[in-house]
């Protein structure tokens, strides 16, 4: 009865449904919602055959801790994404509802192929959504790039199956490590670079810019929140069960990590809008996740991942409910606005502090462990590197919460007649909202230790893949 | 510490002061005939001296006048600190950096009086004397890091008496020789003897710290003037010149050292302050670090 | 051989996504790399000569050479989920439209 | 312990609360809050060697640590009390006040840290809270750089502290800094990267440019704070990677200059760079409270010096010299923020004549001047003279040299604030002005006693230092009595005071049975025969050094350089911004293409 293929049913039932009776749209999207963290709870762990047939020849679901955890973020986050957008998750409710069957297909399966269409269906989803921005140009290129990604991904899927005679996603890194490095390269570089756009991973990401620099109270937080962890934790399942490096792709994948963080933060660090800035954050953290999966440190990756998601959540819920209010998204139209919005700039500053791993917050454990866990690995360059690029990231969104706090002008003390006038920018359920997700956060930074415990028994479900690029490199 | 060391204090003070007072007195009649004058008598600065004193005085302030309390009273009290010919009125206190640190209370209470007459001509001179400063002390200092490495003691009457008995050829001037002429060109630095004038010079900016003195205050500060010039020489006296065996040696041979930068004196220029920092910088500096690298790396001057 | 016209469409596919910025021909050349990849995913199932996968009465059961129906599978799914993407392509290219009165990028420029 | 952090938590929500009703409420709450925690820690010096753990922060009580908690508590809890009086020129005074207790908790929690997991910690929690304030004053951009040199640092520290825990196995400090004595190579890189927290900290130079930018404009009540206190946190990093961790036997077979191993004297050098630089500037500023942000990079320069010599005489002075610094300039900034409380400008040239009004504050900063430029009978003296006999005893002559500047040059840019604004000429519209309220006063006058007791008997602070010393196995410095004994010289600062007494007395007595004088205003002075009748342009308070300023004004200022690496690193972005993330499908699709050949050329070798 509690099979955890509801999760992915359930979203989709009710999306057919949502067509019928558009008004209850919203109902049916918060209902499906809840069912599927009831499901999450109540269904037992495991593989699920579907159908009757037995992989390879039937599809089947992974439903072990990894999935698990994921699976509870998203729907969590999406619960408060939905919540808080409010009026335009009711516009887009059964397009939510596609998204949310396709992210937990996508998170669930245990079949590339089955991956492939997840993927697209995820993606078709969010060029919709991403129109509620109102930059067609934005998301036709994002359409663009993501349907070649796609096409990419597929492609890689099919030469696995071809050099391999199976989809299953489960142990297929051991079937593929026997095949000879230059056959196994291409399909390998293929899923790759297909997830790679997704991942916004440089130089392919190029879309993100503009989708979540325009991004408004939906789209920002689903983006940001919802589709990027989702998309990372498919990689980290990837990687620890499909993809087997060698020097060659684990090197370019490695490199093309680290460019995206160093750059991205770089690019973050010269924004003047904030909504860019958070943009090119995103850009940078998902590089900084990607490095961790790379090295095959999948707990550290977790854990950032977590981290992120319920930061970006509620930076960019306060800044595309700030800008809307304030019609500009400008460092210089925003000054001082939080003293207006105390408890909106509390959570803002609680999650950017958390964002760039300051003690006392969840962020910084995360930090941690990633250093620690790429110590190791024995390349000590890596954390030199993460770690001066920290800087760059706390000197950003310093200025950030600076900027926004103080109205004051540069070398005179902050008076009250500088502050903007006061506009509605969150309402109060919303207010609520926020800081029910920034409490979630701050709780997270005091009890770090069980928080890893949770999580490192996820990440153990993560088949671990002996063989690291470090090992990999050194040949 | 018993009433004998103060009492030996006060006398200390008083004899430093009659002794050089006379001192400059005498020399003003050697500059005299440097320019073809006759000049005063030799007890003229006494009668300058009491002639202040006695006079009736205005006051611009509590500072004012506790500035120069200050000032005369960290002099005098450096006084006490300075061993001559081997006696001491308080034996230990004579460490080099805490006299030349005393003696920058009096300097301070002395700016403070003269910042707090209120005259902008007073701020002048004091920043130039702080300048002027700051422009003999360091290749100073120099050097006498250097006798501290060398004889690893920072005390100028053991200092004095590591030269004594060995005849000229023992004195620090000659075994260091280039800290010796150092010390002498700060000499004059110190003492505002020209060519580093410039801070009290009355062509200059109306006697700089001193303008708006009168009376007693005035007399306050031509004594405190005489009393510095007693630490100052007898500081280069003590370290580079063996100090004095006896009390008649030393004041010889301070009355020699006193009255040569006299006679140099009167026949030098005056430099601008920035042109006096400038020569402190390059001639003394790099001799005092050429002296103090050969000390401590070369080992000379055992 | 059909492996080559796969790859040889696909390469078409991607010339064309790199030098047009006309947002129809954009779709087009969308539509010839997915072509070009369903074409080359039919290969990697084909059999010369092979049989239907469909188990008849005069199908011996030791049949060795059928041909694969997972990827015939696989293309139909993707052909639609190709489909998709298509209209939507075409419908925000439509909006484009609506808002510049043209579907050259190169004329639109940066959207801010 | 725990009790104490506890206690703080609670009374930083408390303050927070009681802020939100009433900030000057809240504000006095600081005072009580910061008494307590004195008090508390003071009653913990006996406890040496106590370890305790609150949830997994560790925490052990050293002589040094409650020596540096000491210092950082008596600066809290005095600049406290100027706290309820700002309260009306900050836009979050609740946010302050809790701020305040936090960044407080943070370095206490530092100096008692067992571990580095918790060393780290409190680190960072003081840099973001004292961030957050420095914030409230005039300038963001002045938060912003504090926070970005403090970031090199923390990451430096995080880089260093996790290598080492990965290494060692152990973040017990002691134990796992120790480690490295069998690892010269892993240790000299983290000796490299966990000092440099110490130089940002402290403000050496060519990190010092946070300093004057955060110390200038800082809420006036914070600027003693963050000279006094956190700057002091550096020094605790520096004396850890030095003493604990053991740098001259990891840099055993390094060239030695002296005696000190080259990296080492490298340090040195850098804090007598600070020391020249820092009074440079000082002498050229206008404004008083960057003037002595300046000096406090001067005097950490003291300080770095005379910790890294690890010796008898140096190490002591630089130690004690920590404290007389924090207590001689937390009550300079106090005494500056007094009368910037009265007069409402910090820059010299505007002010004036101003002991006529606060004759107490004039005295406050006197003393306070005094000390810092170490001129005996104040604390200053006795840490500057005990840094120069080790210098000299060693036969470091550069660096002997630099301080001798720099003690030399001090007496010319602490003159500066006592004549442009204490003395001179009054400007009319200072004439209605009051003495400092009673509270101000009050700490004022703790922190004046502070520097004249340790003048005249600084024998209390030097047990507590010998103690240290002897825990860290060097030979302790020696007092006799009053009496201070070193191997090249001695002093006796009692009887320096009497001395110096006897000579005030003698001249007192002079000056009395002279005929009294008559008191004259202050226009009433020599002109040169001009008519002057504003006071004002009878001031010298503007460019007061301007010849020996003229020498090196052209001289390359450091802050641009950073402006510049910082635009540097946002053209990097712009680079990065427009070639990869180009609004251009086209090229989107060109650089997966590009890859692509990229791993499959990679590949086909």
């Amino acid at each position: 009865m509690w099979s955890p293929v509801w999760l992915i049913v359930l979203p989709l039932l009710m999306a057919f449904i949502s067509v019928v009776i558009k008004k209850q749209q919203y109902l049916l999207l918060n209902l499906s919602i809840l069912l599927n963290l009831a499901v999450l709870y109540l269904a037992p762990q495991g593989m699920v055959i579907i159908g009757g047939f037995r992989p390879p020849f039937g599809i089947s679901l992974n439903f072990d801790r990894y999935a698990f955890i994921s699976l509870l973020l998203i729907q969590v986050l999406m619960l408060f994404a939905t919540f808080i957008a409010g009026p335009l998750a009711k516009k887009y409710g059964t397009v939510l509802l596609v998204l949310l069957a396709g992210i937990n297909g996508m998170l669930l399966t245990n079949d590339l192929f089955n991956l492939f269409v997840m993927i697209e269906v995820v993606s078709i989803a969010s060029f919709i959504i991403s129109t509620s921005n109102g930059k067609f140009t934005h998301t036709f290129h994002y359409l663009i790039l993501a349907s070649v990604g796609g096409v990419f991904f597929l492609l890689g899927a099919v030469m696995v199956y071809a050099y391999t005679g199976t989809l299953v996603v489960q142990g297929l890194f051991a079937t593929l490590g026997q095949l000879p490095n230059a056959i196994s390269l291409i399909p390998m570089m293929l899923i790759i670079l297909g997830l790679a756009v997704e991942l916004k991973l440089m130089p392919v990401g190029s879309w993100a810019k503009n989708i979540y620099g325009n991004s408004n109270v939906l789209t920002g937080p689903i983006f940001a929140a919802v589709l990027a962890p989702a998309f990372g934790f498919v990689f980290g399942r990837m990687m620890g069960e499909v993809v087997v490096l060698n020097p060659i792709t684990g090197y370019t994948l490695l490199f093309m990590a680290i460019a995206t963080f160093v750059l991205g933060e770089l690019a973050a660090y010269r924004q003047k809008d904030l909504l860019k800035t958070l943009a090119f954050s995103s850009i940078a953290q998902s590089g900084l996740a990607i490095i961790l999966f790379t090295l095959n440190l999948p707990f550290a990756a977790i854990l950032l991942l977590i981290n992120n998601a319920l930061a970006k959540s509620i930076l960019f819920w306060v800044a595309t409910g700030v800008s809307t209010a304030y019609e500009t998204s400008s460092m210089k139209g925003l000054r001082g606005v939080f003293y207006n919005h105390r408890i909106l700039g509390i959570t803002f500053s609680i999650a950017s502090l958390s964002l760039v791993g300051i003690p006392l917050f969840l962020g910084f454990y995360a930090k941690v462990t990633a250093v620690m866990a790429i110590f190791t690995t024995g390349l000590i360059w890596i954390p030199v590197v993460i770690l001066a690029t920290a800087i760059i990231e706390g000197a950003y969104m310093m200025k950030w919460l600076l900027q926004l706090w103080s109205p004051a002008k540069e070398g005179h003390l902050a008076s009250t007649e500088e502050v903007p006038e006061k506009r509605e920018a969150l309402n109060m359920t919303q207010i609520v909202a926020v800081c029910l997700v920034a409490l979630i956060l701050f709780v997270f930074g005091l009890v770090p230790q069980r928080v890893g415990r949770v999580l490192s028994v996820a990440s153990q479900a993560e088949i671990s893949q002996v063989e690291t690029v470090a090992e990999g490199g050194g040949q | 510490m018993t009433l004998m060391n103060f009492i030996y204090g006060f006398l200390a003070v008083l004899g430093a002061f009659v002794f050089q007072t006379s001192l400059t007195g005498i020399n003003r009649k050697v500059t005299a005939r440097l320019q073809k004058r006759r000049g005063p008598k030799w007890y003229q600065q006494f009668i300058d001296i009491f002639k202040a004193f006695s006079k009736s005085s205005i006051t611009h302030g509590w500072v004012y006048d506790f500035g120069a309390i200050m000032a005369l009273g960290g002099i005098a009290a450096t006084v006490i600190f300075i061993p001559v010919a081997g006696m001491q009125a308080f034996p230990g206190l004579d460490n080099i950096f805490v006299i030349s640190y005393v003696l920058a209370v009096g300097m301070l209470g002395m700016a403070m009086s003269a910042a707090g007459s209120g005259n902008p001509w007073a701020s002048i001179g004091v920043s130039r004397a702080l300048t002027n400063m700051l422009a003999y002390d360091i290749p100073f200092m120099v050097v006498v890091f250097t006798l501290i490495y060398q004889h690893n003691t920072g005390s100028v009457s053991e200092l004095a008496s590591i030269q004594q008995g060995v005849g000229i050829l023992g004195w620090n001037f000659f075994k260091l020789p280039l800290g010796g002429i150092v010390s002498v060109i700060a000499l004059f630095g110190m003492l505002g003897k020209k060519p580093f004038d410039s801070f009290i010079a009355p062509a200059e900016i109306a006697s700089g710290p001193m303008v708006e003195y009168g009376g007693k205050q005035l007399g306050m500060m031509f004594t405190l003037h005489e009393l510095m010039t007693f630490i100052e020489v007898s500081l280069i006296l003590n370290l580079f010149f063996g100090g004095g065996e006896t009390l008649l040696i030393y004041m010889v041979k301070y009355a020699i050292l006193y009255t040569f930068t006299n006679i140099v004196s009167g026949v030098m220029p005056r430099f601008k302050i920035d042109q006096a920092v400038t020569f402190f910088y390059k001639v003394p500096l790099g001799l005092a670090f050429i002296q103090g690298l050969l000390v401590i790396y070369l080992g000379w001057g055992y | 051989m059909i492996q080559f016209a796969g790859i040889a469409l696909i390469l078409i596919g991607i010339y064309g996504l790199m030098t047009t910025k006309h947002m129809i021909k954009l779709i087009i050349a969308l539509n010839v790399l997915e072509l070009g990849a369903n074409i080359f995913i039919i290969s990697v199932g084909f059999v010369k000569n092979g049989l239907a996968p469909i188990l008849t009465a005069d199908v011996p059961s030791d049949l060795l050479n059928f041909v694969d129906p997972l990827p015939q599978a696989m293309v139909l799914t993707a052909i639609v989920i190709g489909f998709g993407a298509t209209a939507l392509g075409l419908a925000v290219a439509r909006k484009v439209y609506g808002k510049y009165q043209t579907y050259d990028l190169s004329v639109i420029g940066g959207e801010e | 312990m725990t009790m104490i952090f506890i206690f703080l938590g609670l009374s930083l929500l408390l303050s927070y609360v009681l802020s939100r009703k009433q900030p000057t409420l809240g504000a006095y709450f600081t005072i009580i809050a910061s008494l307590a925690g004195l008090i508390s820690v003071y009653l913990l010096r006996n406890s040496v060697g106590v370890t305790e753990s609150f949830y997994y922060l560790n925490f052990q009580i050293t002589t040094i640590g409650w020596y540096f908690a000491m210092i950082l508590l008596t600066v809290y809890f005095t600049s406290a009390f100027f706290n309820p009086f700002w309260m009306d020129e900050l836009i979050y005074p609740a946010a302050y006040n809790s701020l305040y207790l936090l960044s407080l908790v943070g370095t206490i929690g530092l100096f008692f840290a067992q571990d580095l997991m918790t060393l780290f910690i409190c680190w960072e929690t003081a840099v973001w809270s004292s961030m957050l304030i420095v914030q409230q004053g005039k300038s963001r951009q002045a938060a912003w750089v504090y926070f970005v040199i403090s970031a090199i640092g923390s990451m430096s520290t995080l880089f260093a502290v996790l290598l080492t825990m990965y290494l060692s196995g152990t973040s017990e400090i002691t134990g796992a800094l120790t480690y490295f004595t069998t690892a010269p190579v892993a240790g000299a890189l983290v000796f490299g990267a966990f000092i440099l927290a110490g130089l940002t900290k402290i403000g050496i130079f060519p990190f010092h440019v946070w300093l004057p930018l955060a110390h200038g404009s800082a809420p006036h009540t914070f600027s003693p704070v963050l000279s006094g206190g956190l700057v002091k946190m550096g020094a605790y990093i520096a004396y850890l990677s030095v003493a604990v961790f053991p740098a001259y036997q990891v840099f055993g077979d390094s060239l030695k200059i002296q005696g000190v191993p080259l990296p080492i004297y490298g340090l040195m050098i850098l804090g007598a760079a600070s020391i020249v630089y820092g009074t440079l500037r000082a002498i050229q500023q206008e404004d008083a409270k960057r003037l002595l942000a300046y000096s406090s990079v001067a005097n950490g320069g003291y300080i770095l010096i005379g910790i890294l010599m690890m010796d008898q005489m140096a190490f002591a002075g630089g130690l004690m010299h920590l404290l007389n610094h924090a207590v001689a300039s937390a009550a300079a900034f106090l005494a500056i923020a007094a009368v910037a409380k009265r007069t409402g400008t910090t820059k010299m040239s505007e002010l004036g004549g101003i002991i006529h009004r606060m004759p107490i504050t004039y005295t406050v900063y006197l003393i306070a001047i005094i000390s810092m430029a170490g001129i005996p009978p104040m604390g200053g003296f006795v840490s500057k003279w005990l840094i120069f006999q080790g210098l000299s005893e060693k036969g470091l002559i550069l660096l002997a040299t630099a301080a001798a500047f720099g003690s030399i040059g001090s007496y010319m840019y602490v003159f500066r604030p006592l004549s442009a604004v204490f003395l001179g000429q009054l400007a009319p519209k200072y004439e209605h002005i009051k003495e400092a309220n009673p509270v101000m006063v009050t700490a004022m006058l703790i922190l004046t006693a502070m520097s004249l007791l340790l003048g005249v008997l600084p024998n209390l602070v030097l047990k507590t230092i010998a103690k240290i010393q002897i825990e860290l196995g060097i030979n302790p410095i020696i007092v006799n009595g009053t009496a201070t004994l070193t191997e090249n010289g001695s002093v006796d600062m009692l009887q320096v005071f009497t001395v110096f007494g006897f000579g005030f007395l003698l001249i007192l007595i002079l000056f009395m049975v002279l005929p009294k004088s008559r008191r004259v205003g202050l226009m009433d002075t020599y002109t040169s025969a001009e008519f002057i009748h504003t006071p004002e342009l009878l001031h010298y308070g503007h460019s007061f050094y301007a010849p020996f300023e003229r020498l090196y004004e052209k001289w390359p200022s450091v802050l641009p350089l950073y402006k510049r690496m910082s635009m540097k690193l946002s053209e990097l972005g712009e680079w990065a911004e427009s070639f990869f993330f180009h609004p251009d499908p086209n090229r989107a699709v060109l650089w997966i293409v590009v890859v692509a050949i990229v791993v499959i050329i990679g590949g086909a070798q």
